[in-house]
């Protein structure tokens, strides 16, 4: 039993099978990336000022990542038409580069973009707590230069002070354990207080606590958050400094300039993770979801590369058959990097 | 993921089949044969409507009897659900619905009724079995994911059927799942972060939402690429069309919600705040979410596609009672072509009047007024549809078989559905109607002595080709005048109460509501009982269904002495449907074509002369 | 393009069939340039892309998010190299491109709704998003 | 006359636009109805007049006349005339800028829903709202009311008891504080979500005295089935006494209660 017009086009459509099938599913991605794309613009448009964050991406790693998939996107064109031409070790060289550039987009993601983020600490003001950090904020600074003002202030969180109740102070204990973190009395009121802080490493400097780590710490009953203390990022560090009303093009990471924000000011803090703002939800959202289909596309080129039945050995069956097959994905790829065209300038540059 | 599948679906699986017989699973449960997956669709689909209906019975005694224990098993119930379902009542009888398992069965009796009910058997049980046999193909384009889908689908049903299971119990944010009720419900300290009801409920609705994009995919493929020679665009009968369009709604729609559904799961279980606003106080204390999100922009996705949706429930419906009226009157469908293209009006604009189930979200004047205006341009191709099949009654020689008779009240039926549609599209009007029972009565009779009417309809003309057996007519004949009656006795005093005011979703019936309630109180009673006579009359369809298989009657290969392809296959059909080269030399409908020796011409049948040729101008049609 | 040989005939299943594709060399080659070309040219715009974000435009032209306007523009540019000579859209069938329409016709309509809801809300109505 | 929502047991109407609501809804039930009724006719006939032992013998061509063409396009033009005679402009009426009540002359109200009940704030006697804010909020402070802010002091605050002004035109600031609520006034014929994070507001004039039953017409929780708030509408005088009653009812100020020490209810 054979299902026709899997290899040959239909007379009447002037298409293959799976040609006609992909071009449907392209169609249903067009409406998942424009659902998630729409409520972008959505909560873009509804956020204020100042909660929707510029800059805080790296932008030549961002470029580069571009130019990865524009690469495997030239090189699976070639691949197709290499098959084309009967050119089998060729459609080999093109397709493995094309999965190689695949795997380096998601290690740069996976390996060293996220996990960047989940390191920062961020902490939005509330609104009449603003004038108190103005030596953070600079918003006099940017009041004349007719620029939007500044909510939030990041960095990499070095200590926390809590005041714990001595009556849970072992859940306390277990804690920080736990976590491997340090706890040091607070020279004020060794009583209550107490600043913990993570362990230095090797060279003596230290590394900073992870943001999650602050928010389970509020949930240890018994203890109260009382302020953060951090290596400033560098808007916030000279937040008059004219360097900063724009976004930079090389990312700075954060200074060892301290600062301090007290909980009781902030609305809502958290690493820059989905959760921290909408910004980071879409963020994370769209670029989590274009990472699935970039793996899926990886693993389906990777398929059609392997000396397998099916895959790079259908070459002597039926080399047409293995074209189309490589056709189709080729479809599928370039629609990924489609997406990225769209993604990098909206997420990294605007 | 489903590229995987698309681009390695087919060939290499084909050769084997040929040379030895299919195993146990690869026949009965992996199996890539349409047929077989339309069956397990079927079984499945029926399964959860049955159960859908059951949650309701449930219900339906809570209205009539707020705060009474469920009579005779509601022990059991309060064992299988748990506490947070049901209590014991003052006497310590066990078998109280509370207020929570109320709004947990009736998010869940919508959600399995239309996305594990309706759609799987509608859309892709029919489309499955009947779509290919139709146009003369031996299988779908891609069985694989055929086969995928309907795993997919699986995977979806086990989500809902756990979600009952865990501490909560089932979503109870109403099928509509509106935040931020739907953030904060099953969410905080005391539940975990993915076996809670709410979370499990998205998780199920983004695998459902995969199968049918899947299904959709390879439905629109199979009918454009897989046609038999001659079966030309306007030979396609008039079931192929409705799945053809359903198919676009499902592609074109679904994705929109998968989105939400994904961005629902994330403010879940990671804590974004898509859809929460900021500054949310619940019982009085802050609530952890960053806020700065858009609890309007969850309604916006949910019906971008939850109104084409609507019609993904209807048009399948409306595609089998055309077959089916054609079939038994005798002769051809009215207005054929206009129909056809009343179902391409329809699909298109289905996309453009979402919003009209946000009228009281504060929208602006424009945007209002212009879901008002397509809102109302949707009931004509609607008008179109219904009359073309009321007026294919006359002239023809009413046969009243089973499918017949549910045809045939399918029409008023939907009829009386459609009708209560337009005052809603109105506005102003709507904000006195909306969310009261008016509304529950509108879509009911549309989706319910409609859509499901339409199913029956189909399970008894279609059941003879996959089981080779006929249904029994007098157990048949039980079933749909019972359910005709006591349908009309639920959903007919639902527009009396929703005029008098009384609104869904209202757990103990209204009785809180004094004034409201008062002039229409009696009617609850009245409407539980139909709801139980009616469970009552589907005992003698279950029965039917189940002996039947084995002891019915046995079924030549065309039973109804009808005209399309299908009939032309042996019966039940083996794998590879066909035993002869298919060609189609004429329309779908070839029914008393005058000259003709008998009343029904096959669409395979070649002509015998020029001038049986010259006399079946619904061919006229060329190849599109 | 590619299917331009065979017309109307039907592979036999199973059996090693080729193609007579052997003409089709020389056309192929031909393209191998283009898609470099091509994706040269992606290089490129993606560079500019980048310049364009840090030219601040609002001062240049006055007014709001011309940007965003301008790198969507680059954007839609990019794609539609993509899509016309990477997907050869450029002479696809004529079935493709009706697909394409209307779901493009589709979106749009997600697209404009959506942003409807913002631009003509009832008289007062205000969204405290923060 | 005999109407067709009198005889389905429609809510007696008692605001100035229901009136218009109501005739559009009466015309659509006729038109409903007739479509209804005579297609019923048409189809009991030919299920009876083309049953097989009347007609054995189908003709193959059916329905020749042009009925059907003309039948459509009645029922084009009837919506068409239901549509741009009365459903749109109607529509305009109640949204375009122009005709919602000048401040001066309104009974305004703001509205905040809450699982499970429905907060009213008036201004008192001043006519200006005091400065509300969420940190503020308590058991006994529900509205969130800052009390260092002059402007409040005199401010009514009242939970599910809502009380208009017969003939005045009324001006309802809609929010909520948790999930989604609607403000539903059946016999005002007017229903408005309240939106967490929004500020909508709704407006019309009652017309008829009396007490009427508000619904929270969106799904909200466990409680949702008896959110429900009363309506008074009552005359001018009334309405005084009712404020006056309020103001002194009322506990000094709302900060002498420590904040969050009770629960909102539930
Ligand atoms: C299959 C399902 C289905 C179908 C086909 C329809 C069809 C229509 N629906 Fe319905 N609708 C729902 C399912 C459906 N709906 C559901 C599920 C909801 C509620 C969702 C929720 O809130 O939970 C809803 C809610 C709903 C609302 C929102 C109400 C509210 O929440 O306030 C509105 C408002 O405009 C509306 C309008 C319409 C209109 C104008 C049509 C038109 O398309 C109807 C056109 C049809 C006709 C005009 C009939 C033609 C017939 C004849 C001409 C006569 C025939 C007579 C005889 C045979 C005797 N529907
Ligand atoms: C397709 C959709 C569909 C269908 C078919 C039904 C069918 C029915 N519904 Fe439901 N309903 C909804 C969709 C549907 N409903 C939705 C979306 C809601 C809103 C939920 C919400 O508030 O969020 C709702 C809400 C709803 C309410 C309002 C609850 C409330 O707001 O408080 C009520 C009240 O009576 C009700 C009743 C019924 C009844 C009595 C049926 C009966 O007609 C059921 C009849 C069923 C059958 C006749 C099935 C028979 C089949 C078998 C027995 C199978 C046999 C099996 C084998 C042979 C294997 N429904
Ligand atoms: Cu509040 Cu329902
Ligand atoms: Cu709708």
């Amino acid at each position: 039993m054979q299902i026709p017009h899997e290899v040959t086009a239909r007379p009447d459509t002037g298409l293959y099978n799976a040609k006609l099938g992909i071009w449907l599913f392209l169609a249903s991605e067009v409406m998942l990336f424009g659902g998630l794309f729409s409520a972008y613009i959505f909560l873009r448009m509804g956020a204020e000022d100042g909660y929707w964050p510029h800059g805080l991406l790296n932008v030549p790693v961002g470029a580069g990542n571009t130019a990865i998939l524009i690469a495997s996107s030239v090189t699976v064109v070639l691949a197709w038409a290499s098959l084309k031409m009967r050119k089998f070790s060729q459609y080999k060289l093109w397709m493995g580069i094309s999965i190689l550039c695949g795997a380096l987009f998601l290690i740069v993601k996976l390996a060293y973009e996220w996990p960047q983020k989940f390191e920062h600490f961020g902490a939005f003001i509330k609104k009449d707590a603003i004038e108190h950090y103005e030596k953070y904020l600079g918003n006099h600074h940017l009041k004349e230069k007719g620029l939007p003002p500044r909510v939030e202030i990041s960095g990499h969180l070095h200590e926390v002070e809590i005041a714990a109740d001595p009556a849970e102070k072992e859940k306390l204990e277990v804690f920080l354990k736990q976590h491997d973190l340090e706890a040091k009395p607070d020279e004020h009121d060794a009583k209550l207080q107490i600043v913990c802080s993570e362990k230095k490493d090797k060279d003596g400097k230290r590394e900073g606590i992870r943001p999650g780590v602050a928010e389970d710490l509020e949930k240890v009953p018994g203890v109260k958050l009382i302020a953060f203390e951090l290596g400033l990022d560098p808007i916030n560090a000279a937040p008059d400094n004219p360097e900063s009303d724009k976004p930079h093009f090389l990312y700075k990471g954060p200074t060892e300039t301290p600062g301090k924000i007290e909980r009781k000011d902030v609305e809502f803090y958290s690493s820059f993770a989905p959760k921290h703002s909408s910004y980071f939800a879409v963020y994370f959202t769209i670029t989590g979801l274009h990472g699935l289909h970039v793996l899926a596309g990886v693993l389906i080129m990777l398929y059609f590369w392997l000396p397998i039945e099916g895959g790079a050995n259908m070459f002597k069956r039926n080399p047409e058959h293995l074209a189309n097959r490589v056709e189709v994905v080729g479809l599928f790829w370039h629609f990924v990097d489609l997406v990225w065209i769209f993604v990098f300038p909206i997420f990294y540059l605007l | 993921m489903s590229t995987a599948a698309l681009t390695h679906a087919p060939d290499d699986n084909a050769h084997d089949d040929h040379h030895h017989d299919p195993g146990f699973w690869q026949k009965w449960v992996f199996s890539t044969d349409h047929k077989m997956i339309g069956i397990q669709y079927g079984t499945t689909g029926l399964a959860f409507l049955m159960f859908g209906f059951m949650l309701m019975m449930v219900m339906r005694w809570q209205l009539a009897h707020p705060g009474e224990a469920v009579p005779y098993i509601g022990g059991l119930l309060q064992a299988i659900f748990g506490s947070s379902a049901f209590q014991p009542d003052a006497k310590g009888i066990p078998g109280v619905l509370t207020a929570d398992g109320y709004n947990s069965f009736g998010a869940m009796h919508g959600t399995i009724m239309v996305f594990f009910g309706i759609v799987p058997v509608a859309f892709a049980a029919f489309g499955n079995f009947v779509v290919p046999l139709q146009i003369g193909a031996i299988d779908m384009t891609f069985p694989r994911i055929n086969m995928a889908s309907f795993w997919c689908f699986f995977i979806s049903c086990i989500f809902m059927c756990v979600s009952f299971f865990v501490p909560g119990g089932a979503a109870k944010s109403g099928w509509t799942s509106y935040p931020p009720l739907s953030g904060i419900a099953d969410s905080g300290a005391l539940n975990h972060f993915f076996m809670n009801g709410q979370t499990l409920w998205v998780t199920g609705m983004v695998f459902n939402i995969t199968a049918s994009l899947l299904g959709s995919v390879n439905f629109i493929a199979t009918i454009i690429q897989l046609r038999a020679p001659g079966m030309t665009w306007m030979r396609l009968p008039f079931f192929v069309w409705a799945q053809f369009v359903t198919a676009f709604l499902l592609l074109l729609a679904f994705p929109p919600l998968e989105a939400a559904g994904v961005m629902q799961l994330m403010d879940r279980a990671f804590g974004t705040s898509f859809f929460m606003p900021t500054g949310l106080i619940v019982n009085g204390a802050a609530t952890h979410w960053s806020g700065g999100g858009s609890p309007i922009l969850w309604q916006h996705l949910f019906w971008f596609l939850a109104h084409p949706e609507v019609y993904v429930l209807i048009l399948p419906g409306i595609g089998m009672v055309a077959e089916i009226i054609a079939c038994n009157t005798r002769k051809p469908l009215y207005g054929y072509k206009a129909m056809v293209g009343a179902i391409f009006v329809l699909g298109f604009l289905s996309f453009i009047v979402w919003a009209h189930h946000m009228y009281m979200t504060g929208m602006g004047a424009k945007v209002s007024g212009f879901f008002q205006v397509t809102t109302v341009m949707i009931s004509v191709p609607s008008v179109i549809l219904v009359t073309a099949l009321m007026l294919s009654l006359w002239g023809g020689s009413i046969r009243f078989t089973m499918p017949m008779l549910f045809a045939t009240a399918f029409l008023p039926m939907f009829g009386i559905g459609g009708l209560t549609g337009i005052p809603l599209a109105f506005n102003a009007v709507d904000l006195y109607l909306h969310d009261t029972y008016y509304v529950i009565g509108h879509f009911h009779y549309v989706v319910a002595p409609g859509t499901i009417f339409a199913i029956f309809a189909g399970v008894y003309h279609w059941y003879p080709k996959a089981t080779g057996r006929m249904l029994n007519e007098f157990l048949g004949r039980l079933h749909f005048w019972g359910s005709l009656i006591f349908i009309n006795g639920i959903f007919f005093p639902m527009f009396l109460q929703g005029m008098a005011g009384v609104h869904r979703r209202w757990f103990d019936g209204g009785v809180t509501y004094e004034q409201i309630i008062k002039p229409v109180i009696h009617w609850n009673n009245f409407m539980s009982v139909s709801a139980f006579l009616l469970g009552a009359a589907q005992i003698p369809f279950i029965i039917n269904f189940c002996w039947s298989i084995w002891n019915g009657r046995k079924a030549s290969d065309n039973p109804w002495d009808a005209t399309t392809v299908e009939w032309d296959t042996p019966t039940p059909p083996p794998h590879g449907n066909f035993t002869k080269e298919i060609t189609v030399h004429r329309g779908p409908y070839e029914y008393s074509v005058p000259g003709a020796d008998k009343d029904f011409t096959p669409q395979t049948e070649a002509p015998k002369s020029d001038k049986a040729h010259l006399a079946a101008p619904l061919v006229a049609a060329p190849a599109h | 393009m590619s299917q331009a040989h065979d017309h109307g005939k039907e592979i036999t299943p199973g059996t090693a069939h080729e193609p007579a594709t052997g003409g089709d060399h020389p056309h192929f080659d031909m393209h191998l340039g283009l898609y470099l070309g091509v994706g040269g040219f992606l290089l490129v715009a993606t560079a500019v892309t980048v310049w364009l974000s840090y030219v601040d435009f609002d001062k240049m032209f006055g007014g709001h998010g011309w940007n965003i306007i301008i790198a969507m523009i680059v954007a839609t540019v990019k794609v539609g190299f993509v899509g016309a000579i990477f997907m050869h859209l450029k002479g696809e069938k004529k079935l493709v491109w009706q697909f394409l329409y209307f779901t493009l016709f589709f979106v749009a309509g997600l697209f404009l709704l959506t942003l409807l809801n913002y631009s003509d809300p009832i008289f007062g109505t205000s969204h405290a998003h923060h | 006359m005999f109407s067709i929502n009198k005889a389905l047991g429609i809510l007696p109407n008692a605001s100035e636009h229901g009136q218009a609501v109501d005739h559009l809804l009466e015309l659509c039930h006729w038109f409903m109805a007739i479509l209804f009724v005579g297609w019923s006719c048409y189809f009991l006939y030919t299920i009876f007049r083309f049953h097989k032992s009347r007609n054995p013998k189908a003709s193959y061509h059916g329905v020749q006349s042009k009925a059907s063409a003309h039948l459509e396009f009645t029922v084009v033009l009837v919506e068409a005339v239901l549509l741009l005679g009365f459903g749109l402009p109607l529509w305009g009426k109640r949204v375009t800028g122009d005709q919602f009540p000048a401040e001066a002359d309104a009974v305004r109200v703001r509205a905040v829903g809450e699982q499970f009940a429905w907060n009213f704030h008036y201004a008192g006697a001043d006519g200006v709202f005091g400065r509300v804010h969420t940190s503020f909020l308590s058991g006994s402070n529900p509205l969130g009311l800052d009390p260092s802010d002059p402007a409040g002091q005199d401010d009514v605050v009242s939970k599910n008891d809502l009380h208009l002004i017969t003939g005045k035109p009324t001006v309802i600031d809609l929010t909520s504080k948790d999930v989604i609520h609607s403000f539903s006034l059946q016999h005002m014929r007017m229903c408005q979500d309240a939106i967490p994070g929004s500020k909508i507001p709704m407006w019309f004039r009652p017309i008829r005295g009396g007490e009427y039953e508000i619904v929270c017409a969106q799904l909200c929780g466990a409680g949702h089935y008896a959110m429900r708030a009363m309506m008074k509408v009552e005359t001018q005088a009334e309405f005084d006494t009712w404020m006056k009653e309020q103001a002194s009812l009322k506990p000094a100020a709302p900060a002498a209660v420590p904040a969050a020490t009770e629960p909102a209810a539930h």
